[in-house]
């Protein structure tokens, strides 16, 4: 039985059934030529994997928290972060309340050390 | 004869450590202070080359997609191309792997009831290619020898645990014991130090953990093996649990090894940044 | 609370007893022996519905490829499409899952030292339906309860060794009763019998040994995990060997069960066709 | 270490590797219009999977024996016999220097129970 980690998404089976097609357009995006056709007509290409609609949602929305509560694993919302030109340090940001240069500030000062 | 772990080498496999490299940046403030911490490494590293080694890593996404999450699985090919992750290859060497030495692994490690999964083709990633850069920052045409992927899933909850994974380091210590020829085996642990990288807790350092890590990972390897994924989880974040591909490594390795340098570097991107190097013929 | 496993049945799967069936065949003369034999352990499962079933089987070409060999894989999904193999599916119904008993599995039998591959999306084969069909010849539009598929490789040798397939099986039965939910499980383990499909003893079949295996896997399964692959597929063929999946069925059940009924025949097509069926609940 | 057993190929991780582009073929036949391009040019169709010159000879030759011998696993090389109509009972002629006929009444007199 797992205890609950506060502020840590565990990217368990549940989580990964929920984000499965969500997931699998998020790795499909490491071909330039999806990249093409998603920017082309994101909602259609959301629909071709079978996204819910939440999840539709989401994507075009670059709702990048509601991806990772949609089933998201950061590791592939983060194909989709990069094609748009963002960083991971951008997505730490978000998660966090902070811009992109606080957060990196936050890490270059020596990390989070206060929320462990 | 006998197939002989002469290193171990535990280290991140952050991709930015690989684009700083890749985009000349080494000499930026920002970065300085890592790749400086990794000289003394690669030094005694070059003086050092096995004939073989092993990378036990992980995929992000690139190599393997979620539809089949093996716990563990090796590679058996005689080359490994470098992945694509969405913004070109990275301008390094492919892989060329070492095919009898992975099939012996295999045969060994199945008998010795370890459930690997066998891949008989495989892109590898940054979790495998920049652990490689760390060793050699400038392969030319080649990695410096051939080298064996093993792969452990470390971000689909159950990963395996920290005890099975020392337990699988020991038994392929075992396995490269009984290999019927004489040659050098190198070995990297990949992955860590402590990060998050989603949720509220994201950007989270915990460098008194990964003191304790690093220390522990050379002396008491076995209290590291007891801690469980939830501690792992909450001491070095949802990410950093990958810190028990060390273990697979340390496993591989004799009972008392020699640090030859150990480096401790924050952030590479949002990351606690570790290297140890270990000489396995402390005697 | 826990799922308890109340049968357990151990049936071949070669394709042909399933087209047999399909086309309508049963009573040829070639067939009929055969599927008489099925006969009283068909009525009794009718009785015994359980509330999910695994399967214990092995891909042959369809779900999965060579570039990826599991050892041992297990499901999660809500649904597994029949696969077709080449002919056409099988006229039969999708397969419903039941993921919150697949992860409550995988995790226990990962926290056990089993290193799973998960299986998110899986096409099943032949090894997978036929055993469905030789339980419930007519389903209709569903089978008779959601069923978890259990892949094992026996196709490329390092097969898992018989010892580690019974432990697998033992590590279910342990799993199944921490399950909290109150449910009932019936669970199959499909293969052989004895065979060989290729090389100039195409064709062998071994009856002393699978009589052995028979009266064994019943009473003495210990025996049966004690023998090495080049035992089983020596006594049993090439192809036998896959009889291994018998022993994890059987470790999931109790010491001490009662043979409801069973059956040898042959041939099924080039194969010895066997199936028993076990009572878990012997008092 | 493996001892051999006569008459008995073991398909094994270097049989495995020495056969992957020929099973992949194989397997490749599960799918109607693959077979249709694979009849259509047999030839180019076993370039294209990178077949090794006596793989892509036995595979039009339709030598069962050598595309065993040189990697073939029994499942994947059976994929090609269902495309011709050929049974397994065939291959086991094949394999043992009998007519298909030979081969099904030696299975249906039990088996051949002599050879192993
Ligand atoms: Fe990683
Ligand atoms: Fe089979």
């Amino acid at each position: 039985m797992r205890s609950e980690i506060p502020g840590t998404p565990v990217f368990d089976g549940q989580t990964s059934r929920r984000g499965f097609r969500m997931n699998k357009l998020f790795m499909s995006l490491r071909f330039a030529e999806n990249r093409e056709r998603f920017r082309a007509d994101e909602g259609a290409y959301c629909d071709e994997f079978g996204l819910s609609p939440e999840q539709r949602q989401a994507v075009i929305d670059r709702d990048w928290q509601a991806m990772i509560d949609l089933g998201g694993s950061i590791f592939y919302v983060y194909k989709l972060a990069m094609m748009d030109g963002r960083s991971m340090q951008y997505l730490g940001g978000v998660f966090t309340g902070m811009t992109e240069e606080e957060f990196v500030a936050a890490m270059r000062a020596g990390g989070r050390t206060d929320v462990r | 004869m006998s197939a002989e772990v002469i290193w171990g080498l535990a280290t991140s496999h952050v991709p930015s450590i690989g684009a700083a490299m890749d985009r000349g940046k080494t000499e930026d403030p920002n970065w300085k202070g890592l790749f400086d911490g990794y000289r003394p490494a690669r030094e005694w590293l070059a003086e050092h080359r096995p004939d073989v080694a092993i990378v036990i890593y992980n995929d992000h996404a690139n190599g393997i997609d979620l539809d089949i999450v093996p716990t563990f699985g090796i590679g058996t090919a005689d080359r490994y191309t470098v992945a694509d992750e969405g913004f070109g290859k990275r301008p390094v060497p492919d892989v060329i792997g070492d095919p009898d030495l992975s099939l012996h692994l295999l045969e060994t490690l199945v008998d010795d009831g370890f459930d690997l999964t066998v891949f008989q083709e495989l892109d590898v990633d940054h979790g495998f290619t920049v652990p490689l850069s760390v060793w050699t920052p400038d392969p030319g045409d080649a990695w410096p020898c051939p080298v064996i992927p093993l792969l452990v899933n470390v971000i689909q909850y159950p990963q395996p645990t920290a005890k099975r994974c020392y337990a699988l380091g020991q038994a392929i210590g075992r396995a490269l014991k009984s290999y019927p020829k004489d040659i050098t085996v190198g070995i990297l642990g990949t992955g860590g130090m402590s990060h998050q990288l989603a949720g509220a807790r994201a950007g989270m350092i915990n460098p008194e953990f990964d003191a304790m890590f690093m220390a522990a990972i050379e002396s008491d390897p076995a209290k590291l093996a007891a801690l469980s994924r939830e501690e792992l989880i909450r001491e070095a974040g949802s990410e950093g649990i990958e810190m028990i591909m060390w273990l697979i490594m340390r496993g591989a390795m004799n009972e008392r090894v020699r640090k030859v340098h150990s480096h401790y570097f924050v952030p590479a991107s949002n990351t606690a940044a570790g290297l140890a190097l270990f000489d396995n013929r402390a005697s």
